[in-house]
């Protein structure tokens, strides 16, 4: 009983058992689902000439260009699981913050900068008073969030009058900044399209940022244990209120990174993306209970989503097809992460 | 009603050319559409479908955007990895599109672009109708034929933000200004939805004791506003009028074949027209004219029946 | 004894929950140096008053002075920079965090750049727990701790504060006489360096060891205060509940008869086996109709995962071994084959696993045995009421109205909740785990009192325990578990607390080696 | 000790606590928030003539019309949220459901009783099969339903063709019978629609149900604490399998009065009908968390959606404002519930 096994600092450091081989290998069973469908990709994957369709470079990039904004909302949605939360006002924040960034270069011919950082502060206070109903009035955050997206896109509908609002760049009246174009360009010979950097940063920095600042500690202690983190002295309502406003201003993030990548920002843009977050989230391994979790898995599981619509989009599978398989791709995915030893 | 407008590509296309293997190729095409959901497009899908089997040498690849413009770019995408020999894209939005259709143009792949336009000319062709001349058409006809003494009209709008909407719109006021007497009372967004059309209706109902036409913007929000107006026993005195005319059964032609609707104007798919001009370019080694703009047409109890039969050759 | 300073001075301190006035003009003090025990029924205020103290409850009248000068905190971070702090009675840790993270969260250790020093944290968990005599790896996430393990994690956990004043109430509930003894040590400790401490148990052989001085709590108002090593049990306890309470224990004159239940060689091997569980690795014993036979252990023993395995709330996973009930072989999957057989199963942990906390009283004690109230699937409303009340008498169930929700009882009497919902499924063998956990004398020796009755009435017991004096005195026999293997066995009529304890730490007499089959 | 009054059995009899005069006004207070809007769409309702519109009998009837498939849908989930779970799918099962009786009356001729029994055999059993996932499996109904959502969505433009399937009525072939069209009509001098009794019987029966079944015991003891239940002898597994197929059920049904209303089953029928009737259940005081709540509420909740819908679209209030006011009040009905005494 209690033997003291001093074996290497485990990988997540945080929600997770550390009990031999079996559970190091559960704990990574979001990257081998990543790579049981990478492989299934390009096993079925469409060859022409010889060459394997899926792991051209290319399509590659483009599957993870796809779901970098997914992702980049799934990372501050895995905050707010972590804190036993959910946040369904995402897809409708990244449309407002489209529709911001386009409205404030193209009409009032803001420069970059000043856009860019007023869009994400929109983002951060918009979590943040979502946090605050949720923390402070304690409103369940499904309905707090519910109310928050129709009120982000009644926002969004208005403010850019309901139309799309397109972006053309350039310097005179009516353009955007061609800094702003920049972000939309590829990288790296071409090849890496900046949104994926950007995506990576964030993971990345969200990855350090739970391994060693003690504000993770809150945040999953808030999630596992509301009440004895209160009584720990973890001030929950500030770590709530925190949480909701990092996740609005990664929505936030992405619907510029969103309004690049289309040259427009329209009220409709994002339109049930906190589903497919959610969905990542989940299949990363993080529970919709709280406390438990990792961004490493949640971009596993957007990856995993990335390859799967890849793969069947190569193949050319029957739209109502691909509802099903994904439908059950999900329920097959979850179900893996019931055969945790510890559960 | 107004003539096929049309403007010749200048110059041969990039690629264009290269693609065109005559007779004995075998050729795999790539539809991308914006929104199965929405029956028109489904439509247009069937029709490409239907006009494509008569092609031997054409395999049409489907794919649906759901209304996601970053869905629709990746769909465009995955179909130059696959390296199709041709694209047909009814775009949900122009801006948005205009880039990854510029992509694929530029690899060579014909682009023939459906209903909504892309920006600039970095496609082969556009195939489509004109919703400013439909919303015309559908005024100057409630303004002539059903109230040539002047009336209420009551509008059911799309959803607020979309093109069509406002187009509609649009020509509507024009096309009813030759008669003054006309008034528009209230207008409601039914968001395109049968359901909404009919909530709204019921609200327009109870609002308005005399309403003597209802102008929707599409067939589903008018057989929704009909649907209001028998619950209250007034559909008899009022008339309505849709946009669309769908040659299913569930589609507005039915709806004026069976005396719901006064009068629908067509919205065509263009999908036999989009398989026509891929043959052209593919088979025939031809160009196809830079801009087709299809005529509306009015659907109403005087050639219902006619024209669905026409549409559905095979029952 | 020495004078104390007066560190805390409580006055005129109360507090009302709805209709309950649980702390009304209490007067409470405590000196430096001195361990004061507070003492009194479940219910009694204890608890809300420490809360009080602790800065957890905020609403309250009175006042309270920190070496004469007066405070309000605003919250728990309050009390503790105040030097106050305090061991739950709940066990408040955070499940997915490690020990190290549990024990210093809120106040984490960082390194120059102000991130988290993790490793000077595991260093300093790992001494905290030693010091307390625990050898757990603090990188273990606590979830994975058994019930006293985490306990002995909340010790540290408040140990670890340096505080001037420690608050613990009720930490000894889940532990073992061995375990106990090791935290007196602590306390022993702390008392030299100056702290002084507030106690709350209901283990009454614990206060006169530990105590200076004790502090007797009822309806809210303090009774007395008094030297413990200078009152006897009995006038303690007399003090508590307001009367005289004759026998703590009935005397077992056992009237067995046939075997009820009987466990061959019983072996679970779970297909998932999670870390720090003790799944029967052999173990056979026997209870007759009408006898009670104790389960005594160590922290970790298997007694827990016995009782699971018999109701049919272990994990899956193939099995060795037979288990009888009178005489036929059964198979039990699950609680309601259970029941259907006649197994009564009373869970440790009342709150986690017993109650619906905000559901009705009448809700929670008719869950088990619904279908005897009503036909086609309709509840005969009246009839359940009849059968509640009937049974809440039978208990002396403490309460308000059948609809009151639960969570507001007390812990005694939400723990005679669970007990009531057993008993009117009319089992023929109950299964006990802890069932007097946190559970004040008075109904303790109501719940012995009704045992001895079950027991005479035909009835079968199997009961779990830590209290060692629990098992010698309510049992006709004790059946002692280590490492998932039964390693002795002793009729309490000839043998004592010693024995037992020996044979649990495996250091007795190892007669019945039945279990040692791998 | 143990006083039993013999008070008259409270109206929710677990859930719920009863202490005194103002317990039993929070007890009702979704019908307040309902009065109160109900007053609040009186005063700010359009006069005509002198009559306030939205008093007017047809215009009533037309509010519990328009909220009756919602209402049916939302007594469903409120049986899965007395359990602590979800169903995100019930808006697809409607909409398979509309595409079914359409598809099985009017293509394949089939008579009025077979097409709605094999109709809503197919929502119970769709709905049992994510009961399964979620309770034998394991995995978060969120995440089952999620994925019943796409599948039934897929599922239904499959059998549909993609296309709305038009119901005419007669005898002929291709056409439904016209017992079926008698579920659209109005009754007791063609003011109440029938759709609008079809939910009021739904209910009732669902109030009474909670009221005296020995399952509605089991379904709160679920909710309310999982483990504990269990423990004490109740089928968990069974209770959640029911519940989901219940829900599953109801949602067909609603389906079916969909189709009828709308004289047409379409594969898009009911998007997003899920996010309303999770808010008709959450402003009827049902707790996300499970194990507290009443259908009553919901019906209230229901209702107060209903009025809300009706008096903004009476007023012809801008599409965008509306999506904000009905954010907020869904924000302030939920901000109410948490002025209860016991939270
Ligand atoms: N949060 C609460 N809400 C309502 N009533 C409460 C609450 N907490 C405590 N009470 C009531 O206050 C009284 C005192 O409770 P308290 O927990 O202080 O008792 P205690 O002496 O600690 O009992 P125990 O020995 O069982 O722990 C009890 O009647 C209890 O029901
Ligand atoms: N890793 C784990 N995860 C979840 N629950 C656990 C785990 N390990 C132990 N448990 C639970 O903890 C309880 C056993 O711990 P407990 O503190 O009761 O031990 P004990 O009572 O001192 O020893 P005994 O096993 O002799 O009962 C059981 O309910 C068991 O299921
Ligand atoms: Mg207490
Ligand atoms: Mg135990």
């Amino acid at each position: 009983m209690t033997d003291v096994q001093d074996k290497a600092v485990a990988a997540t450091p945080v929600g997770q058992s550390s009990a031999g081989v079996a559970a190091t290998l559960f704990r990574f069973q979001s990257v081998f689902g990543l790579i049981a469908v990478f492989i299934a990709a390009i096993i079925f994957s469409p060859r022409k000439n010889g060459d394997i369709l899926f792991i051209s470079a290319d399509n590659l990039a483009n599957v993870v260009r796809a779901v970098s904004e997914i992702g980049i909302i799934a990372v501050g949605m895995t905050f707010v699981i972590l804190i036993g939360g959910i946040d369904l006002s995402v897809g409708a924040v990244l449309g407002l913050a489209a529709v911001g960034s386009a409205v404030l270069m193209v009409e009032n011919d803001w420069g970059f900068l000043p856009s860019v950082v007023l869009v994400l502060a929109i983002g951060l206070v918009f979590g943040a008073l979502q946090g605050i109903a949720t923390a402070m009035i304690g409103i369940q955050s499904f309905i707090v969030t519910l109310a928050g997206l129709q009120i982000a896109r009644g926002l969004a509908r208005i403010w850019s009058g309901g139309q799309g609002v397109a972006i053309a760049y350039g310097d005179g009246p009516n353009e955007a900044p061609t800094s702003f174009a920049l972000l939309g360009e590829r990288t790296f010979g071409g090849l890496v399209p900046i949104p994926v950097i950007i995506f990576a940063v964030v993971a990345i920095a969200a990855v350090v940022f739970l391994r060693i600042s003690a504000f993770s500690r809150h945040l999953y202690a808030v999630g596992g244990n509301e009440k004895a983190a209160r009584l720990s002295g973890v001030p929950v309502v500030r770590v709530k209120i925190a949480v909701f406003a990092i996740c609005g201003l990664l929505a936030s993030l992405a619907g510029i990174v969103h309004a690049v990548q289309l040259n427009q920002g329209s009220p409709n843009d994002g339109i049930g993306y906190e589903l497919d977050a959610i969905a990542a989230v989940v299949i990363g391994g993080t529970s919709l209970a709280g406390g438990r979790g990792s961004v490493a898995g949640t971009v596993a599981g957007a990856l995993l989503l990335g390859v799967l619509n890849n793969i069947l989009a190569l193949n050319n599978i029957d739209s109502n097809i691909q509802l099903l398989i994904k439908g059950l791709v999900i329920v097959a995915a979850a179900a893996l992460q019931r055969l945790r030893p510890t559960s | 009603g107004c003539g096929t407008t049309s403007d010749k590509t200048s110059g041969a296309a990039p690629g264009a050319s290269k693609s065109c293997k005559g007779a004995d190729g075998k050729y795999t095409i790539g539809m991308s559409q914006a929104n199965v959901a929405e029956p028109y497009r489904q439509r247009m899908d069937d029709d490409i479908k239907t006009a494509a089997k008569d092609v031997p040498q054409f395999d049409v690849k489907f794919a649906d955007a759901a209304q996601d413009n970053a869905k629709q770019v990746a769909d465009v995408e995955n179909y130059i990895t696959q390296q199709i020999d041709l694209l047909i894209i009814s775009p949900n939005e122009a801006k948005p599109l205009t880039a990854v259709v510029k992509k694929a143009y530029d690899k060579g792949i014909p682009v023939i672009v459906l209903d909504r336009k892309v920006e600039g000319d970095a496609y082969t062709g556009f195939i489509g109708g004109d919703n400013v001349q439909i919303g015309r058409e559908a005024g100057k006809y409630i303004a002539e034929k059903l109230l040539p003494q002047g009336g209420n009209v009551v509008e059911l709008k799309g959803l607020a933000g979309a093109t069509p909407q406002a187009e509609r719109h649009e020509g509507f006021v024009e096309g009813i200004k030759g008669n003054p007497k006309v008034k528009v009372i209230a207008s409601a967004s039914g968001d395109w939805l049968r359901e909404k059309g009919q909530a709204q209706m019921d609200a327009l109902l109870k609002a308005n004791p005399k309403i003597d036409v209802v102008f929707s913007h599409n067939d589903p929000m008018a057989e929704g506003a009909y649907l209001a107006a028998k619950a209250v026993g007034r559909e008899k005195q009022m008339k309505f009028t849709g946009i669309d005319a769908l040659p299913i059964p569930s589609g507005g032609i039915k709806a004026v074949e069976q005396g719901r609707l006064a009068a629908t104007f067509t919205y065509p798919t263009n999908g036999k027209e989009a398989v026509a001009a891929a043959k052209k370019i593919l088979v025939d080694c031809g160009t196809i004219e830079k801009t087709q703009t299809l005529p509306t047409r009015i659907i109403d109890a005087s050639n219902a029946a006619k024209i669905y039969a026409e549409e559905n050759p095979n029952g | 004894m020495a004078e104390h300073a007066d560190l805390i001075r409580m006055t005129r301190i109360g507090k009302r929950y709805g209709g309950v006035q649980a702390c009304q003009d209490v007067d409470f003090v405590l000196g430096a140096g001195e361990v004061h025990a507070l003492l009194g029924e479940n219910g009694a205020g204890k608890s809300t008053l420490m809360k009080i103290l602790s800065g957890d409850v905020t609403d309250y009248d009175g006042t309270i002075a920190i070496n004469g000068a007066p405070a309000r905190f605003s919250g728990p971070t309050d009390a503790q920079s105040a030097g106050i702090a305090m061991i739950h009675q709940e066990l408040d840790l955070v499940p997915g965090l490690s020990v190290a993270d549990n024990i210093f969260l809120g106040r984490e250790l960082r390194t120059p750049l102000r991130t988290v020093d993790r490793r000077r944290m595991e260093r300093s968990a790992r001494e905290l727990l030693d010091r307390s005599g625990v050898s757990l790896d603090p990188r273990r996430p606590v979830g994975e701790l058994r019930v006293g393990e985490q306990q002995l994690v909340t010790i540290a956990k408040a140990i670890a504060l340096d505080a001037r004043v420690l608050i613990m109430d009720e930490p000894t509930s889940a532990l073992t006489t061995a375990e106990v003894e090791r935290l007196f040590d602590v306390i022993r400790e702390l008392r030299q360096s100056g702290v002084g401490i507030v106690y709350i148990s209901h283990r009454m052989e614990e206060i006169a060891q530990i105590a200076d001085r004790a502090t007797v709590l009822r309806n809210g108002q303090i009774v007395t205060s008094f030297d413990p090593r200078k009152l006897s049990t009995a006038e303690v306890v007399e003090a508590m509940v307001g009367r005289p309470v004759q026998t703590m224990f009935t005397t077992p004159d056992a009237q067995t008869g046939d075997e009820l239940l009987r466990v061959e060689n019983l072996v679970v091997r779970p297909r998932r086996p999670r870390p720090g569980r003790r799944d029967p690795d052999g173990i056979s014993l026997t209870v007759r109709a009408g006898e009670i036979v104790g389960l005594a252990g160590l922290l970790g023993a298997g007694r827990t995962e016995l009782l699971e395995t018999l109701y049919g709330v272990a994990p899956g996973g193939p099995r060795l071994g037979r288990i009888l009930l009178q005489g036929k072989p059964i198979q039990v999957h699950r609680p309601r084959q259970a029941l259907a057989h006649g197994i009564g199963f009373v869970p440790e942990d009342r709150r986690a696993s017993g109650l619906v906390l905000f559901h009705s009283i009448l809700a929670n004690t008719v869950v088990s045995s619904l279908p005897a109230y009503g036909r086609l699937g309709v509840i005969a409303k009246r009839m359940e009421r009849t059968a509640t009340v009937s049974m809440a008498d039978r208990l002396r169930l403490k309460f308000g109205r059948l609809q009151d929700e639960v969570g507001t009882l007390s812990g005694g009497n939400q723990q005679k909740v669970v007990f009531a919902r057993m008993l009117l499924t009319e089992p023929k063998l109950l299964l006990l785990d802890e069932p007097t956990r946190g559970v004040d004398i008075g109904a303790k020796a109501e719940i012995y009192r009704l045992l001895g009755e079950l027991a005479a009435q035909g009835m079968g017991v199997l009961l779990a325990s830590s209290e060692l004096p629990e098992l010698v005195g309510v049992c006709d026999r004790v059946v002692v578990l280590r490492d998932g293997r039964d390693v002795a066995s002793f009729s309490t009529a000839d043998s004592g607390e010693g024995d037992l304890l020996a044979a649990a730490m495996g250091q007795g007499t190892v007669h019945d080696e039945v279990g040692g089959v791998r």
